[in-house]
Formats: C-alpha cells, sequence, structure tokens
C-alpha cells in the first residue's frame, strides 16, 4: 500500500462514490462523539487524511482489547479505518510470527521513525528486572522503551495499559506499571476499559487519523469526548436514582422494574466511560441495562477499590474491629479518666475543712 | 442469525418494566424547536441520537411517535444509508448501515431534503463526461 | 481557723462538679438563649451577664481537670488556669448578676441547670474570699445572732405581746405536739407583722394547732444565699432540731422565697437525710385548708390586681396553682402578668442580691423588667408571697414613682376570714 | 494521588479510623461525665424523676412561647438546620445504605431531589446561623474558636455532598472524596467540641428533668 495516498483518495480507489465517502463522514463523526455539525470538517480532513503507520504492542494482557475490537463485525467504518491505517505490527492479528514478525516491525519502526503511532495493551511489569512478560526473550519494559523512542504519539488501550489494570491489583507481584508510569516524554492517551468501548478504540484512531493530533483528554489522560461525563449521569435509570427508588437484590421487584442500582454497588456515579450512550455489542446494551451495576472497570485500580457489590456511600472494609478496639479503647481511656477523676474530687472532698463564717474574709 | 442485532427485543410493558428515562420528550422539543428555526432561517439541524441515553424501548417509542410520512429513501452506496421522511414534515430520520446491515448512526435531520439525497455537487459534471463517454461510444458504434 | 484563698475556691469548685454539671458543660452550643431569659442581660444589654457566663471560671476547672482533652490542652499551655484576676472579675457576675432566680435553667434547649451551677460556683466564690460583704456579714449574724438582719428573739417575742394585744390571738412558743411548726423571715418579724397575725387567724379557724420555736424561728437561710453548705447545714440542722424536738408534723415555711427551697429541697440533701415532718410552703398549706374546706373567706376585692410570682416558690419550688386558686377565693379583678407562672421574671433582688448593697443599682436596672410588665396591665394592686420580692417590689415602685401597694397573699386572704361567732378578737 | 485513591482512602481507612475516633471520643466523654458522679436528691419527693427525666429529654425540644418570641428568627433557624442537617444524613438513601451497611438498620429514604432542596435550606441556614453569630453582641460573646471550628465541619458535610451531587467545582469522584473526608473531618471533630451535645444533651436534659420532677416543679 502506498503511503503517500489520502485517505480520499483510498477509498475512491476501492470504489467509493462521493456521497458514500459522506456517508462515511456521517457515520466517522458520530463515532468521535462529535457534533453532526462537523460532518464538513470530518469530510475535508479525511479527504487528505494521510496513512499514518501504526505499530501494536500487547505486553502483560488478556487480549480482551483485542478480542472486544476485532469482534465488532466485518468492515465497517471501523474496518475500513484499519484498512486505511498500515497495521504493521500486531502479533495477534497479523499472519507472520517469530522472526519475520519481529522483522517487519524493526522495519516499520525505521521507515516511520518519529511518526509512527504506538498503541498499546497490556501493563508492564517491571519487578525483576521485568521478566514477568517477554516475547521473543525482550521484557516488555524494554520492547516497550524501544518501540516508544520513535513514536509521536501512544494510545494506551485498557485499564492494564492506562492504568496498570489486573495486574496493578494488590498486591501487583509482577511490580505492573501502565504506559504512562514508564513513558514520560510521548504524548500519551489513554483509552480505559475493561475492555474498552471498541467503537471508542476505533473513534480516537479515527481523531488522530482525521485531525493528526490526540483529541482533548482529561486529568487522567482520556479523551473527553467518550470519558466527559459518568456513568450515572447518562445512564437511563437515573431518574429512579433521583426518585429515591432501588433495586435491593438482583431479583426483587425493584431489579425486575429496572430501578436504580447503586444500592447493589452499582459504580457508574464515579465511573467516567461512554458505556451508557455508545453501549456494547453494536449498541444493544451495556451492563447496566442488563441488570448489573457497573464495576468501574475503566477507572484506575477498580480492582482494589472495595467490593463491586457494595454500594459506593459504604466504607470499603469491614471496621468491627478496629470499632470494638475503639470502643474498648474509649472506655478504658475513660475509666482511667473517670479514675482520675474521682481521686481529684475525692481528694477536694477530703481537704474539705468545715467553713465557718469566719473563712469568708467578709469585715 | 449471524448478528445481535437480529435477536428481536420487545417491550412488553413500557409503564410497568423498565420505564422511560424521559429523554423521548426532550428529543420532540429540541425537533420542534429545530422545526421553528427552519420555518424562520430556512435553517437545518441534525441530532445524533448515538449520544442519547435511550432506555430499552426509547428509542422504538420515539420512532412509534414520529411515524412514517411520504418519502422513503435508500442510498445504496458505502453501505446502505435509509431515508424517511416523518409524519412530521421536515423531520427526517436518516440510518446509516455496514454493508452488513448493522446500524453505524441514527440521526434526525431537520431539513427540507437530507443532505446526502442531493447529488454531490462534483458527481454532476462527472455524470456529462460519462453521458458523453456513453454517447460517444454509440456514435461510434454507428459510425463504425 | 483558716483564711480565704484561691487555691481553696478552686478546690472546693473542683469538689462541687458532679456528672450533672459536667453534662452542662458537654452539652453548652453557646446559644445564648440563657441571656434572653437574664433580667440582668435583657435590662443591660451587657453581654457578659449572659448565665452561661457567669459560671465559665467553672467550665474552665472542670474543662482543664475532668477532662482528657482540657488536660492535654492545659499542659500545652492553650489554656488558661483560673487565676485571682478571674475571681476578681467574675464576683460581681456570680453574685450582684444573678438572683438565682432560674428562669435560664427552663429555657436552656440542652437543658443545662445553669442557676444550679451558680449556686455551686458560689461556693468557690465564697471560700475565695470573694463573696459580697454585705452577704458576709447577713451570714455572720445568722450564724451568730440567729438572723442575718440580727432580730433576736426579744424582738418576736415584742411582737407576739402586740399581737395578743391587737388581737386577742396568741402565737405559741415551743409547744411540742403541735401540728405546725411555723418559721418566720426576719423581714417578717420587722417589716410585715401582719404575717404573724394573719397565721394566727387562719389557723384559728382551721382548728389547727401551731407553734414557733423559739430556738429557730428564722426561716432564711444566709449560708444557701452565699453558697456556704456547711454554714447552710448548720442553719438547717438548728430547724430540723427545733422541728424534731417539739414533735411537730409539719414545718411551714414563711411568704419567703429561698427559704422554701432552702428547707425543703436542700435541707435533707445538705444534713444527709430525710427529715421526720414534712415541709409546707404557707400557700401550700392554706391551699390544703381550701380544699378542705378549713379556709372560709369573704368578700372579695374588686382592684384590678395581678400576682408576682416568687422564684423559689414558683419556678423551683412548684408552687403554682396553689396562689391563683387561693386569689380566686379573695379577688374578682385578678389578671395574669404575660410572663407568669414558671415563666415569671425575677423582681431582681433574690439569690442574696437585695441583702448586697453594692448590686442597688443594677437590682434597679433589672427591675425595669417587672415594671414594664406592670405598666403592660395597669393594675391596682400587686400581690406576691415572698417578702423579699416585697421589699424589693416596693422599693423598686418607689423609684419608678409608681403608686401600686404590694400586699402578702396571706395577709389578704386573713383579710377576708369569715368571722366566726366564739372566735377572733373579742377574748 | 488520583481522586479514585483518595477516595478509597475516604471510604477505607479514613473512614475506619475516623469511626474508630469519634466512638473513642464519645465513650470517653460519657465516662468523663459519669465517672463525676451525681448525688441522690434526699428532699422529700412529690412526683418521679425518672418521669421527669423522660419528659424534660423530649419537651425541652420545643422552645417556650416567652422565649420564643424574643428570638423567633434564631430558634427556627436553629431548628432548619438541625432538621435539616438530620434529613440529609438519615434519610438520603446513599446514607441509609452506609447505616445499613454498619448497623444493619433500614428505613425509608426520601427522593433525591427533596434531600438536594434540603441541602440548600441546611447551607443558607448554616450561613444564617454564622451571620447570627456575628451580629449578636450576646453571641460574639460567647464564641470561641471551637465554636467557629464546629460550625464549620458541620458546614463542610452537606455542602460538599451538595457539590458532588450536583457536580459542581470538582469532578465527582473527587468531590465525593472530599465530601467523605469532611465527615470524617466532623466524626473526628465532634467528640472535642460542643458538637458532644448531640448525645450528651439528653444528659443535660435527664439531669434537670429528673430533679425537677423529684421536686414536682417544671422543667
Amino acid at each position: 500500500m502506498n503511503n503517500d495516498k489520502t485517505l480520499g483518495e483510498h477509498l475512491r480507489e476501492r470504489g467509493i462514490s462521493r456521497r458514500g465517502f459522506m456517508q462515511f463522514c456521517a457515520a466517522t463523526a458520530s463515532l468521535m462523539a462529535l457534533p453532526p455539525s462537523m460532518v464538513p470538517a470530518v469530510a475535508a480532513a479525511l479527504e487528505k487524511a494521510r496513512r499514518p503507520s501504526v505499530i501494536w504492542r500487547s505486553f502483560q494482557e488478556c487480549t480482551g482489547c483485542t478480542e472486544s475490537l476485532t469482534r465488532s463485525h466485518a468492515p465497517t467504518v471501523e474496518s475500513l479505518i484499519f484498512d486505511h491505517i498500515s497495521l504493521d505490527y500486531h502479533h495477534t492479528l497479523q499472519a507472520a510470527s517469530g522472526e519475520a514478525a519481529e522483522e517487519a516491525r524493526r522495519i516499520a519502526m525505521e521507515e516511520n521513525h518519529g511518526k509512527y503511532l504506538l498503541v498499546v495493551d497490556g501493563s508492564i511489569p517491571q519487578k525483576d528486572g521485568g521478566i514477568y512478560s517477554t516475547i521473543a526473550g525482550i521484557t516488555n519494559l524494554d520492547m516497550l522503551k524501544e518501540v516508544a523512542e520513535g513514536a509521536a504519539a501512544i494510545i494506551a488501550v485498557g485499564t492494564c495499559a492506562a492504568y496498570g489494570g489486573l495486574p496493578y491489583a494488590d498486591p501487583n507481584p509482577t511490580g505492573a506499571a501502565s504506559v504512562s508510569d514508564i513513558i514520560q516524554d510521548k504524548p500519551i492517551l489513554n483509552v480505559p476499559g475493561c475492555p474498552p468501548i471498541p467503537t471508542v478504540i476505533t473513534g480516537v484512531l479515527a481523531h488522530y487519523l482525521t485531525f493528526g493530533t490526540l483529541p482533548e483528554l482529561d486529568h487522567l489522560g482520556r479523551p473527553k469526548a467518550f470519558y466527559g461525563q459518568s456513568i450515572h449521569d447518562r445512564c437511563y435509570r437515573r431518574p429512579f436514582y433521583e426518585r429515591g427508588l432501588f433495586a435491593e437484590t438482583f431479583d426483587d421487584e425493584g431489579a425486575k422494574k429496572g430501578w436504580c442500582l447503586f444500592k447493589l454497588g452499582c459504580k457508574g456515579p464515579t465511573t467516567y466511560n461512554a458505556c451508557a450512550t455508545a453501549k456494547w455489542n453494536e449498541g444493544t446494551s451495556f451492563p447496566i441495562q442488563a441488570g448489573h451495576g457497573c464495576i468501574g472497570c475503566s477507572e484506575p485500580s477498580f480492582w482494589d477499590r472495595g467490593g463491586f457489590y457494595d454500594a459506593l456511600s459504604v466504607p470499603t472494609d469491614d471496621a468491627g474491629n478496629i470499632l470494638l478496639g475503639a470502643a474498648v479503647a474509649g472506655a478504658a481511656a475513660g475509666a482511667a479518666v473517670g479514675f482520675m477523676n474521682r481521686n481529684k474530687k475525692d481528694a477536694a472532698t477530703r481537704a474539705h475543712e468545715t467553713v465557718t463564717v469566719d473563712d469568708l474574709n467578709g469585715d | 442469525m449471524s448478528h445481535i442485532q437480529d435477536i428481536p427485543i420487545t417491550v412488553l410493558d413500557r409503564q410497568g418494566s423498565q420505564a422511560q428515562t424521559g429523554n423521548v420528550l426532550p428529543i420532540l422539543n429540541e425537533i420542534r424547536y429545530a422545526l421553528a428555526l427552519l420555518v424562520a432561517k430556512g435553517t437545518s439541524t441534525t441530532i445524533d441520537l448515538s449520544a442519547i441515553p435511550f432506555a430499552p424501548g426509547d428509542r422504538e417509542e420515539l420512532e412509534r411517535i414520529l411515524g412514517q410520512g411520504e418519502v422513503s429513501a435508500l442510498i445504496d452506496a458505502l453501505g446502505e444509508t435509509r431515508i424517511r421522511e416523518t409524519d412530521y414534515r421536515g423531520v427526517w430520520l436518516v440510518s446509516h448501515h455496514s454493508p452488513q446491515g448493522d446500524n453505524l448512526a441514527t440521526q434526525i435531520e431537520v431539513t427540507r431534503t437530507p443532505s446526502l439525497v442531493s447529488t454531490p455537487e462534483q458527481d454532476i459534471p462527472d455524470a456529462v463526461d460519462a453521458l458523453d463517454d456513453y454517447l460517444n461510444s454509440q456514435l461510434t458504434q454507428e459510425s463504425a | 481557723m483558716s483564711s480565704a484563698s484561691i487555691e481553696k475556691g478552686i478546690r472546693m469548685i473542683r469538689e462541687e462538679i458532679d456528672a450533672p454539671v459536667a453534662s452542662f458543660f458537654t452539652s453548652c452550643v453557646h446559644c445564648g438563649m440563657c441571656a434572653d431569659a437574664c433580667h440582668f442581660y435583657v435590662q443591660t444589654g451587657d453581654p457578659r451577664y449572659t448565665p452561661i457566663n457567669k459560671v465559665e471560671p467553672m467550665r474552665r476547672i472542670w474543662e482543664q481537670e475532668y477532662t482528657l482533652w482540657g488536660r492535654i490542652k492545659a499542659t500545652l499551655g492553650l489554656s488558661r488556669k483560673v487565676n485571682a484576676q478571674d475571681f476578681e472579675a467574675w464576683e460581681e457576675l456570680v453574685y450582684d448578676g444573678c438572683s438565682l432566680c432560674g428562669r435560664c435553667s427552663l429555657v436552656c434547649p440542652v437543658g443545662n441547670d445553669i442557676s444550679d451551677m451558680i449556686r455551686k460556683i458560689r461556693e468557690g466564690f465564697a471560700v475565695a474570699g470573694h463573696a459580697p460583704k454585705d452577704l458576709v456579714g447577713a451570714t455572720r449574724r445568722a450564724v451568730e445572732i440567729g438572723s442575718p438582719m440580727g432580730v433576736r428573739l426579744p424582738a418576736l417575742e415584742a411582737q407576739i405581746r402586740h399581737l395578743k394585744h391587737d388581737t386577742g390571738l396568741d402565737a405559741p412558743l415551743d409547744q411540742a405536739g403541735a401540728d405546725y411548726m411555723v418559721l418566720l423571715s426576719s423581714m417578717e418579724i420587722m417589716n410585715f407583722p401582719e404575717y404573724l397575725e394573719a397565721i394566727a387567724r387562719i389557723m384559728q379557724q382551721a382548728g389547727r394547732t401551731w407553734t414557733i420555736s423559739s430556738r429557730a424561728f428564722e426561716a432564711t437561710n444566709s449560708g444557701v444565699q452565699i453558697g456556704v453548705s456547711d454554714i447552710a447545714t448548720e442553719l438547717v440542722q438548728r430547724v430540723v432540731d427545733a422541728a424534731e424536738e417539739l414533735g411537730v408534723r409539719t414545718v411551714i415555711s414563711p411568704e419567703c422565697g429561698h427559704a422554701y427551697t432552702a428547707i425543703r429541697f436542700e435541707g435533707p440533701n445538705l444534713i444527709g437525710r430525710p427529715y421526720n415532718f414534712r415541709v409546707q410552703h404557707i400557700l401550700e398549706v392554706l391551699e390544703e385548708f381550701r380544699q378542705q374546706g378549713l379556709l372560709k373567706t369573704e368578700g372579695k376585692e374588686t382592684e384590678r390586681m395581678t400576682f408576682h410570682d416568687p422564684c423559689q416558690l414558683v419556678r423551683k419550688g412548684g408552687v403554682i396553682q396553689a396562689p391563683r386558686n387561693l386569689l380566686g377565693m379573695v379577688s374578682n379583678g385578678f389578671v395574669e402578668m404575660r410572663d407568669h407562672a414558671e415563666m415569671n421574671w425575677c423582681c431582681g433582688g433574690g439569690g442574696g442580691v437585695s441583702a448586697n448593697e453594692r448590686a442597688d443599682e443594677l437590682k434597679s436596672k433589672a427591675f425595669h423588667q417587672k415594671k414594664s410588665q406592670l405598666d403592660e396591665l395597669g393594675v391596682e394592686i400587686l400581690v406576691t408571697a415572698c417578702a423579699n420580692c416585697r421589699i424589693t417590689l416596693e422599693e423598686g415602685l418607689e423609684q419608678n414613682d409608681m403608686d401600686i401597694p404590694v400586699v402578702g397573699l396571706t395577709e389578704m386572704l386573713a383579710e377576708h376570714l369569715v368571722e366566726e361567732p366564739g372566735n377572733g378578737g373579742d377574748t | 494521588m488520583t481522586a479514585d485513591a483518595i477516595l478509597f482512602f475516604a471510604r477505607g481507612t479514613g473512614f475506619d479510623w475516623a469511626l474508630a475516633i469519634f466512638v473513642f471520643g464519645m465513650l470517653l466523654r460519657l465516662f468523663e461525665v459519669l465517672s463525676l458522679g451525681s448525688k441522690p436528691d434526699l428532699s422529700e419527693g412529690r412526683g418521679s424523676g425518672v418521669q421527669g427525666g423522660l419528659k424534660t429529654i423530649v419537651t425541652r425540644t420545643l422552645p417556650r412561647p416567652a422565649i420564643f418570641a424574643r428570638e423567633p428568627v434564631r430558634i427556627i433557624n436553629g431548628y432548619v438546620f438541625h432538621i435539616g442537617f438530620l434529613a440529609v444524613l438519615f434519610l438520603y438513601e446513599p446514607h441509609i445504605e452506609l447505616f445499613e451497611a454498619k448497623m444493619g438498620l433500614s428505613w425509608p429514604g426520601l427522593p433525591t431531589g427533596i434531600i438536594n432542596a434540603l441541602g440548600v435550606l441546611t447551607i443558607f441556614s448554616l450561613l444564617l446561623a454564622l451571620t447570627l453569630r456575628l451580629s449578636s453582641p450576646v453571641l460574639k460573646f460567647l464564641s470561641t474558636g471551637s465554636d467557629y471550628l464546629a460550625w464549620l465541619v458541620t458546614l463542610l458535610p452537606v455542602l460538599t455532598g451538595y457539590l458532588a451531587y450536583n457536580h459542581m467545582l470538582l469532578p465527582y469522584t473527587a468531590m465525593l472524596a472530599v465530601h467523605i473526608l469532611s465527615v470524617e473531618l466532623f466524626m473526628v471533630v465532634a467528640p472535642f467540641t460542643k458538637l458532644t451535645h448531640m448525645f450528651s444533651f439528653m444528659l443535660a436534659r435527664w439531669y434537670q428533668g429528673y430533679r425537677a420532677g423529684h421536686r414536682g416543679v417544671e422543667s
């Protein structure tokens, strides 16, 4: 594939009409969560967009993120984008393997030095020199450093790459770290989620492809367009929260009526993601719609933030012992102070000499 | 059943089961506002439904209320785009689908004619050329 | 003999602080409601007279000595110990600026009995040498002579002779086995001898026997007012000894406020045991007579009159309905003040204030509370049942050029007693 | 430290310690009070001390008309922020969930909109309380640093709860963390300020009511 072609040319080469291109632009704008009024701008940008080289590296991960992406469907907007980008290395998806695959990667890195986009899924073990995850004898840590060096930008796909994710969970035996823990000198965009919503991954890629820049990010490095609002704020069950109607168990009347799942531990209020609007499985549903609270999988350390079934307002651990200890200590200290108080008062009482009128200094 | 969308979802009891989010009425109000704008200034508006949190059945409810108008169009370019005017004239429902039939995006356009229906400007000279080519080829055949 | 000192004062306050006091300080939210209940604050507008502020030295001693947090603060130098200057500064608030009327205790939203705390803090101030000299003098006379005003037995005997001469009625001294032992306040002996006559006539009509102890006829208790429990105990003990020696069933506290709460409620707690006799206020006795039909009156006053509720008798003594029932027997013109019964305003002279000449100006200011109540009603007669209130009211009315006679309820009743043949002054 | 980590601390260790200090402190205060003892009233009773005590615990909640007439604004405002604070604390569903988790007790809550409105009311009421405190000569005279601290730690949970719920000032996660931390501050401070009155008022009313009940006088 010729890297010099623009996307417009590329599509027309494939026999896509101008009207088809506009269809594509409308769908892409929607995918990027841009307002429909932006479609002409998207069209203008896409027409001229150049084909970027993309290297995808998978580290300490479960392939769930890639599954999410590929599970989507046959040629669609996303796949068109993927057709257009040059996915020069993805060890799960590419046909080549072993030395040939590594060779392809090295070539892509050299040819596109300073220009390629690096996509990472999985966390990076750092403990003991990073030996807990290696590919072709090279540790993930070394590989990330090597491949990041020539990248224009890095997209950390999935909570593991973005924040450490599951491997980072206490006690983090491999010393797992996120991409941004290791690489500080490159623009990094996080697409957290376990896994992330596939349209969000492609939406971010589309944005980079369209405008050649990373979209606006929040304080956790997430694109605001998708992570700008909490699940709770966009949840169709929100009205039940406002009215104080909650499912108390997973099979009670409230659950059947689709009431708010807050009391069943839904982390929607503190989880920022697009699940409630983008939804999953081609817009079919999302966990809350299926009757289960959000577990907050796109938030840092979600695995260690208390029970999935404990309401947000409930303390994360059972403080029974501490509380008992405090009560005992309070009673003991109280008894001690009480003892001192009694002594002091008794001493005052013992020292009491009967007061007579001569003691009053009246004159 | 090769697609998840093929699984039929039917809302049996809107009141009793998963009640409305209340997002149907706000959207209808937004459409009403857009229509007024179209009348007053001739400005078109597009509303992207994928950005709206819908409860199960909300989408169907919205489409039911909007109803089916006189015009339907099918654009078969990069996948299908189905366009239909609703009962409320000037309000169009535009849904983009992948070649496999997956719904990619649905928009409500409040306009005289949805932009996608109009022929792209550059396609017309191309059409002249194409038609010329055809006529020329006929001429060549005749003269031959 | 020891002498007064700040150390003794602090030690005494330490001794006085008990669980109720601690719970009061623990609960105070500084809401300031007690100020609005206090005539000294309301009439002066000086926030120092806010009742809870009057016990601030006690609060500090409590916090620094009886709470862990307070001990820590004191150790770290974050709070200042109570010193001589504090005693100096608070003396006026504790004695001159409080009549122990207890109105603040009734309005405190968290239920603090501030009045009782002031009663307690006075114990410390007294032994620290910070009691007003007039109160010390009165206390000395009470202990040494038997009456804070220095009234001796011969003065009483003279009044009894007058009674006999004027009415033919007797006031029997030291009569063992009488139904009632009557106590008198010095003021009644010196200023309001009508009271003695009223008692004699009422008892005669009711057919009850009564007596006065020559050893303990004084009802008032300077020890309670100045805040020296040891002296208060001694004074109570005199009455108890006399009553038990004479074997009376009931001791009658006269028309005096603090005398009633002192003998009725504080007494047994001071001497450390319950009595073998009952204690009743004269109004309680009269109310009993009324209910038993032993109190027969005729004719009714028609003047517009109101009743000044003595704080110790009504708010702190619980004798609320009796004076109203009794007044109803002899008056058609009775009207209530705006704030009455347990919410009455003090005359300003209670709690030793009237005996403390230094506090005269403040007392006069505080009286304006009563004045405004009276102005509102426009009464012709003011009835009360406390000799101390009566003196304070008379003074206050005179200072304000208000021409309203102040009458003791018992006397007023006596004036309306039905004269039955064979009774009365024709012996 | 990220917002979620602070929230986690607030919901976990922070809450445990704050609650522990609260329980420790309040028990300590209770012992301090009770250890000083009270003598039985030897005077002849006219009524029941127990009845008087119990009655006063309840009846002191209402002001006597004579005092209400003098300070209607201050008294009504006192009710507003007490009731508002308690309603927001005890009738907001997520809070009830907390009590259920900690104590196994549950009760019906109010719709969130009402709680939100009560929160606003409570905030304004507390602001008015401060204004009154600063403008009244008596209150200003009585007030110590501890009073203002108690005011602040009472306001903060209501204010931050309101801000969190309405997504103001900080992202929800951060504001929720701040909210819970402010509650923890309240719990830590409470046993060592006048906030102890939340429990001790019953003791104080009991003692005065008991004595009054025994003596047959008003209380």
